[in-house]
């Protein structure tokens, strides 16, 4: 596959709201640097996250998506997380039967004190999207930008 | 067999158990078996079939017909009481409003299978020792019987009936199937193999909805994909991604409540193997957190609706199979 | 304070020489603490402030048994004798010498001596 | 048709600096529905509100987005802003473009670029905004402290004072917790037990307070305001209403070799016992297994010698359940275990000992009554060795990354009392760094160097070797002087790093509270909200927070209990209206929800309706109790119609800002 040096994914990273968009808070409150091109979007918790969205994202030309929620045991609403790691895994395992290529999605557990983690995963998981370049097999040709 | 089921059948219309009977009639071929709702005797004997062509499962018909008046005669084989079940769990039919008698299983025949050995014109097929006689416009022709079955028999996952008032016939046992085999090949195709595969199934895919519409788990009131609210609601498939989209949702959707009665492949006038994607996730909830056999029962909790503290992480997608 | 020597020990070492807490463990810990001019905690300090030259020009390199204690008990992880290694082969590459030739091994032996300094001496010595 | 305002802030220079302000304002400016688009030094500051309160007015505003710092911090000043003016304040988004944009990226041109399209995606979800009024729920006016030491007394105490109820669960037969093992307090040097013990028998007499002793919690439900405790009352084979505290079986118990826990197993108790003269309750506890009667069905004594008969050989645990408003968590710490140190010869040399250990061998009321002596041999020790930051600032998997904070002042203290009751003994302290922050604290520390001649060496100690003559070889380091040190010494004292008592990790998921790594329970902010757990109605005190000495745990716990009394005194508290809401004419009944909801908020019922064919159907749906709903949205991805949706964070909303961060 054929890398090009300027190409800039697209990243959607969907963080619960009582850990990982607090570490996201505490990597930025940190000063701990990680890519632009990840944009979050807060949601009450990791198990609000409908396939829907993560499918949506694609389709409107994301690269990757990324779920962060607390880390199972921890969860705000007590079984949350637990949901989403079930119904995460499904859906990543049916995305990869598809041929999607697996790192262009992910799911992490960052807690609020995890600001230093939160972006180490999203330096790492930009760079993994970036060798896999531009997302061509789930975009919607109509919804690309010219 | 069919006479048995006409007899029962008017005997529970007229004793009152039941006002209705659901099952099949002709259609407009004769391999073209129908459901159907009969409610005289009289209808039954013109009508009613049963034969190696009544493959469709009528369960789904029961959510509507369950809230009738009255209660009604449902003929189920024993994979269509496994989407019974499922529906009965779901509170989507009311049990007490459907008086199940179970009938043996297939296999049916598959009337593409016939026709694709260059048989036309048919016009009666008879099973005689597994091997088919087929009347033709054109003369009579022969051929055997397991390569006309149809491919949700193919890969028969149980004979028993996991639910019924009473029962017509034997009941048989769950059967040890080879139905994840595909699904496995798949896996072991590398990304791009998987990719170039699906695309060219789904590409075919015309948005008929014919699949959501037989689906016996996809029984919403309001279907998302009806829905201009949803923001996935319908559109033509117009590019590769839009069909994926609706396959990918409509999978997750029935996943941990698909039976695998494998009525979507079954209908879909492109051929295109639907029941793979709802055999991949059965497949993953086996191996992931356990056997699980949706509508098995009326009770156990829905894979989805369930965890275990230490589930595996979604990294064992990317830990496993081939990149 | 030479900058690059500095840079190419933490690069050879491995070793963050900033997380040292000065508590001086790996010295209180060092079996060979007596014969060293510059005891484990220095290594660690002097590179951290790339004063390197003394310690280059000092016997005490060739005094760590690299017996790995300040490793194991470092509450810090800095792992000071992965810096005394790193220190030592930049002696024994800039000067692009042996300093132990196998023969002269024998006559060097005594009963004290404890097997692993003999197997470590070569590691160290021989470039 | 929307009339949207785009506020954004400057933040000083910490959004400005990196972020084109006046750029994103213009970009934004464009956006569907955005009538003025302005920005401002500090939208945060009166006039920065003022702003938006007169721009709602002024330009007759639908909705308000605000691209600023994370709303976890001004998302309610915005909000109340708006509502003053005459806004429902959930037509309010903040664009967080500060810790998620201008603090983590160098680059002006991208960090503008991604400020834009996060205050698009606001723009995008506030054009789906719609109004929502918050609900109310009762509060029960009873509150629940976890942890019957210090902490959990004093604020106990404090709410008690206050004229609530509250029930002090300890899981210990007495409450007293870690201070009612320690000798001596620093900096005063007072008798803990002389200021403990007026407490833990004022706290027993308080007729607001109840004490369950021997008891854990073993299940929580509900939320602020209304939770649903259940509490194990475990079987101690006394009755308590009976028992006298006399003691007379604790001293015919035949079985007397059982490890004392308060004296930490430095000598012996009885089967039955009471832990301590002080206790409270003081009853009686059965130790099964140690009870011959119990273990064996052979014994009865104690049941024979109690003149009232609360001897009961077949108690059982007992749960109770009861409601409370408020739960304040003081579940306190343990010192942590030392067996991975080798090099301190703690685990075989029994003069090797932690400073919790040392505290009960110079109590008067410790296993020698108060006179020093080796556990080896019973003598005076003349040389004792303390190390400092025994398994505390540690890198390593061995011991805590933290400062367990209390160890400079303790040490100090022993160096002290040992110094002034034993002259002839020399005392070495071996430190990384001496720290005594705190009021009269390094007066103290100073005091026992220049006064008392205790020895601080700066540099650690290496090994720790008994030897052959009973004495123990201290080798270590003297890094001001550059030496190796060789000490030969009687005894060697650790001051061993702290930890959370291991009950704090269940506890907290069962309360759904955040932890740290270390387990220590997460405030709500650092700074600011230093004794709520970011769950509401869930109150810390003490050092399940966080290392605390006794000054500070009592401080903390009296805050925690301020905020608890805050939260009792309302009768009634305003709910998140960002709840689940089903959509009756798409549900199908099929009670997805129902079995992911953790709060049982969804109910079911059979209703009539018209189907579009004009005939009436029955049909089951799912409704949502607005109280019991927290907001978590799991229900919403359960349904696969898409009936149940969730206020604030509609599909429709979440979709319409993933549009707008992939255009």
């Amino acid at each position: 596959m054929q890398v090009n040096e300027n190409f800039e994914p697209v990243i959607v990273a969907f963080c619960c709201n009582w850990c990982s968009y607090a570490g996201a808070d505490l990597s930025g409150t940190n000063r701990l640097n990680y890519p632009a091109n990840v944009k979050i979007i807060r949601v009450p918790c990791s198990c609000r996250v409908n396939p829907m969205f993560i499918l949506r994202a694609f389709q409107k030309g994301a690269d990757g998506v990324i779920i962060c929620g607390c880390h199972p045991g921890d969860c705000h609403y007590t079984s949350g997380n637990y949901f989403t790691r079930r119904r995460i895994t499904l859906l990543y395992s049916m995305l990869d039967f598809l041929g999607i290529e697996r790192n262009r999605t992910r799911l992490e557990w960052v807690s609020a004190a995890e600001g230093a983690k939160f972006a180490d995963v999203m330096n790492q998981f930009t760079e993994d999207v970036r060798k896999l370049g531009k997302n061509r097999r789930l975009e919607d040709l109509r919804c690309r930008k010219q | 067999m069919q006479e048995a089921m006409i007899k029962r059948a008017k005997e529970l219309l007229a004793d009152g158990t039941v006002n209705r009977v659901i099952g099949w009639k002709k259609g407009e071929f004769f391999y073209d078996a129908t459901p159907a709702v009969f409610r005289t005797a009289e209808e039954l004997d013109r009508q009613f079939i049963f034969d190696d062509f009544t493959q469709a499962n009528v369960s789904k018909y029961l959510v509507k017909e369950s809230r009738k008046d009255g209660k009604i005669l449902a003929f189920l084989k024993p994979c269509d009481t496994y989407s019974f079940n499922q529906l009965v769990k779901e509170h989507r039919i009311i049990r007490e409003n459907v008086y199940v008698v179970g009938v043996p299983g297939g296999p049916k025949l598959d009337i593409e299978k016939i026709k694709a050995k260059g048989i036309t014109g048919v016009l009666s097929v008879k099973n005689e020792n597994y091997t088919l006689k087929i009347e033709t416009l054109y003369g009579t022709e022969e051929m055997p019987f397991y390569e006309a079955i149809s491919g949700k028999c193919e890969s028969c996952k149980s004979k028993k009936h996991v639910a019924y008032d009473e029962l017509i016939g034997e009941d048989g046992e769950v059967l040890e199937s080879n139905r994840f085999d595909m699904v496995e090949k798949l896996e072991n195709m590398t990304a791009e193999e998987r990719f170039n595969f699906w695309q060219n199934e789904l590409s075919k895919c015309i948005r008929c909805n014919a699949c959501r519409n037989v689906c016996p788990a996809c029984t919403c009131e309001n279907c998302v994909f009806d829905n201009p609210k949803s923001g996935v609601d319908n559109k033509a498939p117009a590019d590769s991604f839009e069909e994926k989209m609706f396959h990918i949702i409509r999978a997750f959707h029935v996943a941990g409540r698909c039976t695998d009665c494998g009525e979507c492949s079954r209908v879909c006038p492109q051929n295109i193997p639907l029941h793979l994607l709802n055999r991949k996730f059965i497949k993953d909830i086996n191996s992931l957190y356990g056997e699980y056999q949706a509508g098995a029962d009326t009770t156990t909790k829905a894979p989805l609706n369930d965890y275990n503290t230490d589930d595996c992480e979604p990294s064992i997608v990317h830990e496993r199979g081939v990149e | 304070m030479n900058k690059n020597q500095k840079e190419w020990i933490d690069i050879t070492s491995g070793v963050n020489v900033c997380k040292c807490m000065r508590c001086g463990k790996c010295s209180a810990t060092c079996p060979s603490y007596d014969e060293m001019e510059y005891h484990p905690h220095q290594f660690v300090y002097m590179v951290e402030k790339g004063n390197i030259e003394p310690l280059l020009n000092s016997d005490s390199l060739y005094k760590c048994l690299t017996c790995f204690a300040c490793v194991e008990r470092c509450p810090r992880g800095v792992e000071p004798a992965k810096v005394v290694e790193a220190v030592r082969l930049t002696a024994i590459r800039k000067q692009g010498n042996n300093h132990l030739i196998p023969d002269q091994i024998p006559e060097m032996l005594d009963d004290d001596l404890p097997q692993q300094a003999i197997v470590t001496a070569f590691r160290k010595y021989t470039k | 048709m929307q009339r949207i305002g785009v506020f954004v802030c400057h933040c000083g220079t910490n959004i400005a600096a990196t972020v084109d302000v006046k750029a994103v304002a213009e970009a934004l400016s464009h956006e569907q529905g955005v009538v003025i688009s302005q920005d401002y030094q500090y939208m945060c500051s009166e006039s920065g509100q003022d702003l938006i309160k007169n721009a709602v007015k002024e330009h007759k505003l639908t909705g308000v987005v605000v691209c600023s710092c994370s709303p976890r911090m001004h998302e309610n000043t915005f909000r109340k802003a708006a509502a003053s003016a005459g806004l429902n304040p959930y037509l309010v988004e903040i664009a967080n473009i500060r810790e998620q944009c201008s603090w983590i990226h160098k680059d002006i041109a991208s960090a503008t670029d991604k400020a834009i399209i996060l205050g698009k995606a606001a723009v995008a979800k506030v054009n789906l905004n719609t109004p929502l009024t918050a609900g109310e729920s009762p509060v029960v006016k009873r509150a629940l402290v976890i942890g019957g030491g210090i902490a959990g007394i004093q604020t106990a105490l404090d709410i008690a004072e206050a004229g609530f109820d509250v029930d002090i669960v300890e899981k210990e037969p007495t409450i007293g917790g870690k201070m009612a093992q320690i000798d001596k307090t620093f900096p005063t040097l007072d008798c803990a037990a002389c200021i403990l013990t007026p407490k833990m028998v004022e706290a027993a007499q308080n007729e607001h307070i109840t004490i369950h002793s021997f008891s854990e919690v073993s299940a929580v439900k509900g939320f602020v305001g209304n939770f649903t405790v259940t509490i194990k009352k475990k079987a101690r084979f006394v009755d308590e209403t009976k028992c006298t505290g006399c003691g007379l079986c604790t001293e015919k118990c035949p079985m007397k070799k059982v490890p004392n826990e308060f004296n930490m197993g430095l000598d012996n108790r009885t089967a039955v016992y009471i832990p301590f003269a002080q206790a409270v309750p003081k009853v009686a506890t059965i130790d099964p297994n140690y009870c011959l009667m119990l273990k064996n069905g052979k014994c009865g004594v104690c049941s024979k010698v109690c003149s009232v008969g609360a001897i009961d050989y077949k108690q059982t645990d007992k749960f109770i359940e009861q409601k409370y408003g408020a739960i304040v968590v003081a579940t306190g710490f343990n010192p942590i275990k030392l067996d991975k140190y080798d090099e301190f010869a703690y685990s075989y040399c029994p003069d090797v000992v932690t400073s919790l250990e040392l505290e009960r061998l110079m109590n008067a009321a410790g296993p020698n009554g108060g006179t020093l002596l080796r556990p080896s041999d019973k003598t005076h020790p003349h040389t004792i060795v303390f190390v400092q930051c025994v398994g505390s600032r540690c890198d390593d998997s061995k011991g805590k990354q933290y400062c367990s904070k209390i160890c400079c002042m303790y040490t100090a203290k022993h160096a002290m009392l040992i110094r002034e009751k034993y002259p002839d003994t020399e005392v070495y302290v071996f430190y990384i760094d001496v720290r005594t922050p705190g009021k009269n604290f390094d007066e103290f520390y100073r005091r026992a160097v220049e006064q008392y001649n205790v020895h601080y060496i700066k540099g650690m100690v290496g090994k720790v070797s008994p030897k052959a003559d009973g004495k123990i070889d201290v080798q270590a380091s003297d890094l001001l002087s550059n030496e190796q040190l060789h000490i030969n010494a009687d005894m060697v004292v650790l001051a061993t790093a702290i930890e959370p008592d291991k009950s704090a990790r269940p506890l907290a998921t069962m309360l759904t509270t955040q932890m740290d790594t270390n387990d220590f329970f997460t405030e709500a902010h650092p700074k600011l909200r230093p004794v709520e757990s970011a769950t509401a109605g869930i109150f810390l005190s003490g050092a399940c927070q966080g290392p605390k000495d006794i000054p500070e745990t009592v401080a903390q716990a009296s805050a925690a209990a301020a905020k608890a009394i805050g939260l009792l005194c309302k009768n009634s508290i305003t709910c998140n209206p960002c709840v689940a809401h089903s959509n009756e004419l798409m549900c199908n009944g099929c009670s997805a929800c129902e079995k992911v909801c953790p709060y049982g908020a969804i109910t079911y019922q059979d209703k009539e309706f018209r189907m579009p064919d004009r005939t009436t159907a029955i049909r089951r749906v799912a409704s949502v109790n607005p109280a019991v709903c927290q907001g978590c949205g799991a229900c919403t991805v359960a349904c696969p119609s898409g009936a149940m949706d969730l206020n604030g964070f509609s599909n429709s909303q979440i979709m319409a800002e993933v549009d707008a961060i992939c255009k």
